[in-house]
């Protein structure tokens, strides 16, 4: 088969689990005859109708509220947000009333609330945001944040069929720069396990999403000068697949973790405290986070590549950590 | 657009409806007694509100509802859980925080809910929060062929929160069976209603949506429970989402804890003459439905009831420790099988046959191109995006390389070494 | 209620006045063609939006309003930008990220602003948060004795947000100097509006907050100025908020990336027919205000500077990496030396005359203590609670010492060792 | 003077303020005629009137909207929330409107929110919440979270006055469980510094809020056992004061963190990662946490019991971290 684009991908996760289920339902703004912001809907309103794919007026609130009560009478809705960014505007919906549901009063809420999210496109503060700690630390929630297509379509279609809500952010930076050849039909990428997309022995990178590409090339040139990185796409958030974590982390002895996501309270101090508790006398450097700067996304290219991780500085950091 | 309209043409009730409506009045009001009695024994974990003076709305507008029909209740709406079949005993182990209460100990108040039989989501504090989750349940209920209507309050004040807004506009734009009640007790904790907007009638509200709306007096039970109907039934036969505007008083303070003392004395003397079962007692005695022993029998029956409610909210344990750590997570179709209610055929949803006609599509337009036939343009110009990597698939476990020529095009520059 | 309304006694401009409203609707094009031509070029950082056929709105209500009032625009709104004095440059370096715009390439499109001088607060993104913002303008400008108006934009789509509705609910219960103009184009990116609210007036919204509204065609510009003049005076007399409906139609798509192929082909050849300037030109021409020499010259003189500022944005450099890092916080008063501008005696405000009489105080209320002279009840009974810890101040840095009684108290239960 | 309560120390910080500054004025939902769901406004609108002291309708999107467009004007509001855990029905505001003015447009916005945070009184799931996290990770804020009347009322004096927007947490714990004499007069306490409540060397402890009072419970019953606890209370968490955690670490090599927080993603995670980064030698034994559950703060007494750190808790951790 032909390689597809991550938005293709996402596309086809969605498109192939309405026609398998008819609890799944699409809602939010210009998801219908526009196919979405991003065509990730495209097709899907001529093919399901109105009632399946459901076009809202611009409230994020009300989208997520519906798409929660729909979920309470069985149905699988997929709730989208234009720019993740627009999660700022269902906060309270979203932390207070879908999170908490199971825990105090055993009200599953079965839904995905997908999305846009990221940097790199000169999208600018307001279409650029990396959302994944706010709700990491926010119980209730299972996170996704894939970084190849064929991830894309098989933990979309994992977190539809999930009985809790899932957070599914889909970097914008990745929609139409990546092409993967896919297996044909219906396949499923289980949420809570990471992998390993290069084997290495002297340290252990940590990343996720767009910036699992920036650390593989970085990766690369590390390996031409003797530093084999082994790196690990942790591909869900929550659950985190500290197994996968730490059996690396004892046998490289060292771990650096690189994320788009800003460094002050982002995940690589989580990673850090659970490295401190669990792995304290396999450590043989310091945990080295690479992260964005803890500023707003500056909107033009020149800042925003000062703002991002790049190759360059996590092959900086990497090799002075190896040489630690 | 629809006026807001106050005369509802009021059905005559049966024997049966009209003292229905009177008990659970009375149980509303004794159920809230009791409490604030326990209350007083500082039996209650956290915070009490009452309703008292408010009961024939909670139980007017709940009493018009069927039992397939949903709701979700506010703080001051016991009287509707009452109504709906929530038995006495559920208020007291929530409020008392007891583990065998509905959410065992984990919330309290009338936060809980029971999705299987009774219909009831259950509220949280954040006001409004409600009314785009109810509809989404309306819109769901349509969608699975039940011919449902869902029911929530909210109050003066809580019409002033955005998701008020965004719930009845997204209602109005789905033409959701809906109906919210908004109970105007002319205060919002300290702040009175003439602060919140400058509106007579709340039921204004209703104008920014383009949907009908009802006045009633919501200190009288039967009017409130004619209003409802009308409501109710209009809004199941695809009439939109309604809002109703029960004009009524909050005769406690905000909670146990507030006083009221900034409430004007004339206005709480004038609404105390106006008790609505006081008011409904008259109407009962005079349409000779009720007599000194009915009311005699309805006193022991509530009292023994209540009792046995009581005793067994007291008896029962506090929840153990354990239990705080688990239940965030559904576990699974162990934890919970989620099958919804199909009322129709699912096949008509499925491909081939899923092909609803869309509501409108548009002329060479809809397939993943643009008009020139090439991809459809996305924001930020992604489209002149070269790939930065192609990806290789192995069993599954994709391998990802970056391509040498594609590194340069990385819009994360190239790595000197 | 004060309804809405579309009359409005349509003041004789100056020749001078009509010129100026002919002149800012011929910038705000030509502006937006330049940068539709250097998007071409690839030399639009992001994305570009336009308000083609929209000119009169932006330009219109803005004119209406005085050097010391107060704005904030929408994305379609560089209109009311270069009424507000802003010069082209600044329009096209925002655009191209350049580091000599008014945000150091910070930020884009027209999301930057000027506090002391042009009085223009940046907008963000997200749709409807500037109504509470320019409320909160408004209230600032009364309390500091400054006679000014707030004025921003909002389009059909965003007036479904819940801030919408917060922010002129709070600005109505404030009777806030703020004037909103609605800006109903039939499309929210590609949602027709009736889809968004079943409401053949979105001036009607106004009728949720019992404040007045005005209907206009946003496509005549001496109408829309009219009316917001009426609106701008009314609001700075103290009327309250106001809300203008300003009828129009977006020729172009949601964004450059936007090839709008979902807009019905009439009623796009409908609008077509009515461009504003167009519509305008027509009328100067009958007026005799403008002839073909004069429409000359206007050329002219719009050809050379845009030329000019054209050539800056071009030739200013993107801005120096190190910059990204800077700026997050204010650092003191070397940074910002913050003092309003006081247009009022400010010994009224501070003690002991500063007791303005309250609004409304409430017999025997209000001085920490409940009726019964205890401290005055708070949430959760903490009052019963006793103190775990008494605290000792050793020169300012407290060291905290529990008390052996209080500790057997602490909620978070005792020690065993 | 009287000892005063945690309550009063606020009150008197805002009286004070106001009646200095006219640029001061304070919003909020029962403020005025009521003096705030807590009493802590008690009296400010007879003193300084209805223009000074607004009660708003129930909106806590246009509360911290017009708040940060009075701070426009040059005026320096304090917006009350009356729970902190209807922060999340502002959060689009905070965090892009609020939050990145001075970044972006060079646009200060000297405002300060405040309300009451935190468990320990049944409040319940929606009234107990611990918002830190999501702000720390948002970078234009300062957060500050005092443990003591003394410097509740010094700090908030500091928070009024500075230049940036100020989320300033109130723990209701507090509120009137602990009394404390306060010299007479004016006096600030500056926000980013931390300060040392208990000297110790066998291990740091760092906290904040209600956990500071725990804590110190606890260090008692461990100094009875010999191990001399170095009790560190953060008092703001941004700026955090690294020098005076760093100078505590680099003495007694051992951190434990405590906050009642939950704990995945909490602040402990980043004060993990930057020990990491600048003390790394300096460990002898792994950063320890002793955080809340993570769930939603629940109802019951006894679950909230479980919920939250204890002394108990601490106790046994800080004694395993010391033999460690
Ligand atoms: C979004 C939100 N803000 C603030 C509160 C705090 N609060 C709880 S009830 C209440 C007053 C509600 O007044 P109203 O809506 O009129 O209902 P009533 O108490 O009169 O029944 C307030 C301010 C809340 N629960 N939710
Ligand atoms: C809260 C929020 N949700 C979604 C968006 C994405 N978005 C940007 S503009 C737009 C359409 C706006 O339509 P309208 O308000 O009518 O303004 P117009 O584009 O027609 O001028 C949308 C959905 C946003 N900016 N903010
Ligand atoms: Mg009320
Ligand atoms: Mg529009």
């Amino acid at each position: 088969m032909a390689p597809i684009t991550f938005l293709e991908a996402i596309r086809q996760a969605m498109f192939e689990e309405m026609a398998a289920d008819p609890r799944v339902v699409l809602i939010g703004e210009d998801v219908g005859v526009y196919g979405g912001a991003f065509k990730t809907s495209e097709g899907l309103l001529e093919q399901f109708g109105w009632e399946r794919v459901i076009d809202t007026p611009i409230s994020e609130s009300a989208i997520i509220g519906a798409a929660c009560g729909m979920s309470y009478l069985g149905l699988r809705p997929i709730a989208e947000l234009q720019f993740i960014d627009f999660i700022a505007c269902c906060f309270n919906q979203l932390t207070n009333f879908v999170a908490k549901g199971h825990y105090l009063w055993n009200a599953p809420a079965p839904m995905v609330v997908r999305g846009p999210a990221g940097a790199g496109v000169h999208g600018g503060p307001f279409h650029s945001l990396s959302p994944e700690m706010y709700f990491l630390h926010t119980p209730g929630f299972k996170i996704v944040y894939p970084s190849t297509p064929y991830d894309a379509k098989g933990l979309l279609k994992a977190s539809i069929r999930d009985n809790n809500p899932v957070l599914f952010f889909e970097h914008k930076f990745l929609y139409r720069r990546i092409k993967e050849e896919i297996p044909p039909g219906d396949y499923t990428v289980p949420l809570g396990k990471a992998i390993v997309r290069r084997e290495g022995k002297h340290l252990t990178l940590l990343s996720y999403a767009a910036m699992m590409h920036t650390s593989l090339e970085a990766a690369d040139a590390l390996g031409k000068e003797g530093i084999e990185v082994e790196v690990i796409d942790l591909r869900t958030l929550i659950p985190l697949d500290e197994e996968t974590i730490l059996n690396s982390v004892r046998k490289t002895n060292k771990c650096l973790v690189v994320h788009e996501d800003t460094k002050t309270g982002g995940i690589a101090g989580e990673i850090a405290a659970i490295l401190s508790e669990k792995a304290f006398h396999d450590l043989d450097g310091p945990l080295v986070r690479v992260a964005s700067l803890d500023t707003p996304v500056p909107y033009a290219p020149t800042l925003e590549e000062a703002f991002l991780p790049s190759a360059q500085k996590v092959f900086t950091a990497a090799k002075a950590l190896a040489r630690f | 657009m629809p006026a807001s309209d106050s005369r509802v043409n009021t059905p005559r009730l049966s024997r049966q409806q009209y003292l229905d409506l009177y008990y659970y009045m009375r149980l509303n009001r004794e159920v809230e007694e009791t409490m604030t009695r326990l209350f007083r024994q500082n039996k209650i974990v956290g915070g009490l509100y009452s309703s008292l003076g408010q009961e024939a709305i909670s139980v007017g507008t709940a009493y018009a509802l069927e039992k397939r029909d949903w709701l979700a209740p506010m703080i001051r709406n016991i009287g509707a859980l009452l109504v709906k079949g929530v038995p006495p005993r559920d208020i007291f182990t929530q409020h008392m925080a007891k583990y065998t209460s509905p959410t065992k100990g984990k919330d309290g108040t009338s936060h809980f809910g029971d999705l299987e039989n009774l219909h009831i989501i259950s509220p949280i504090s954040m006001l409004g929060d409600l009314i785009p989750v109810l509809t989404g349940v309306a819109m769901a209920g349509r969608y699975l062929g039940q011919k449902i209507v869902a029911m929530t309050w909210i109050g003066d004040g809580g019409s002033s929160t955005g998701v008020f807004h965004e719930g009845l506009n997204l209602a109005a734009s789905q033409k959701a069976a809906l109906v919210v009640v908004l109970e105007n007790n002319l205060w919002a904790y300290s702040t009175p209603v003439g602060r919140q907007v400058p509106l007579e009638n709340l039921a204004d509200r209703a104008k920014a949506y383009g949907i009908r709306s009802y006045i009633v007096d919501g200190n009288d039970v039967v009017a409130v429970y004619s209003t409802a109907k009308e409501a109710v039934e209009r809004a199941r036969s695809g009439g939109g989402p309604i809002l109703i505007e029960a004009k009524t008083f909050r005769r406690r303070g905000h909670a146990q804890h507030d006083p009221a003392e900034y409430v004007p004395r004339a206005q709480r003397a004038y609404w105390e003459k106006r008790d609505p079962i006081a008011l409904y007692e008259k109407f009962l005695t005079e349409e000779k439905i009720l007599d000194p022993k009915g009311k005699k029998e309805t006193d022991e029956q509530l009292t023994a009831l209540l009792e046995k409610e009581r005793e067994f909210a007291e008896n029962s344990p506090m929840p153990p420790p354990e239990l705080a750590g688990e239940g965030v997570y559904c576990t699974g179709p162990a934890c919970h099988d989620l099958q919804p209610k199909w009322e129709r055929p699912i096949d008509e949803l499925l491909p081939p046959k899923s092909c609803v006609e869309p509501v409108w599509t548009v002329e060479g337009f809809g397939h993943g191109k643009g008009a020139t036939g090439r991809d459809a343009p996305i924001h930020f110009g992604d489209t002149q995006a070269k790939p930065v990597a192609s990806v290789k698939v192995s069993s599954g476990t994709s391998a990802v390389s970056a391509k040498k020529g594609a590194k340069k095009k990385s819009a994360r520059g190239r790595v000197r070494q």
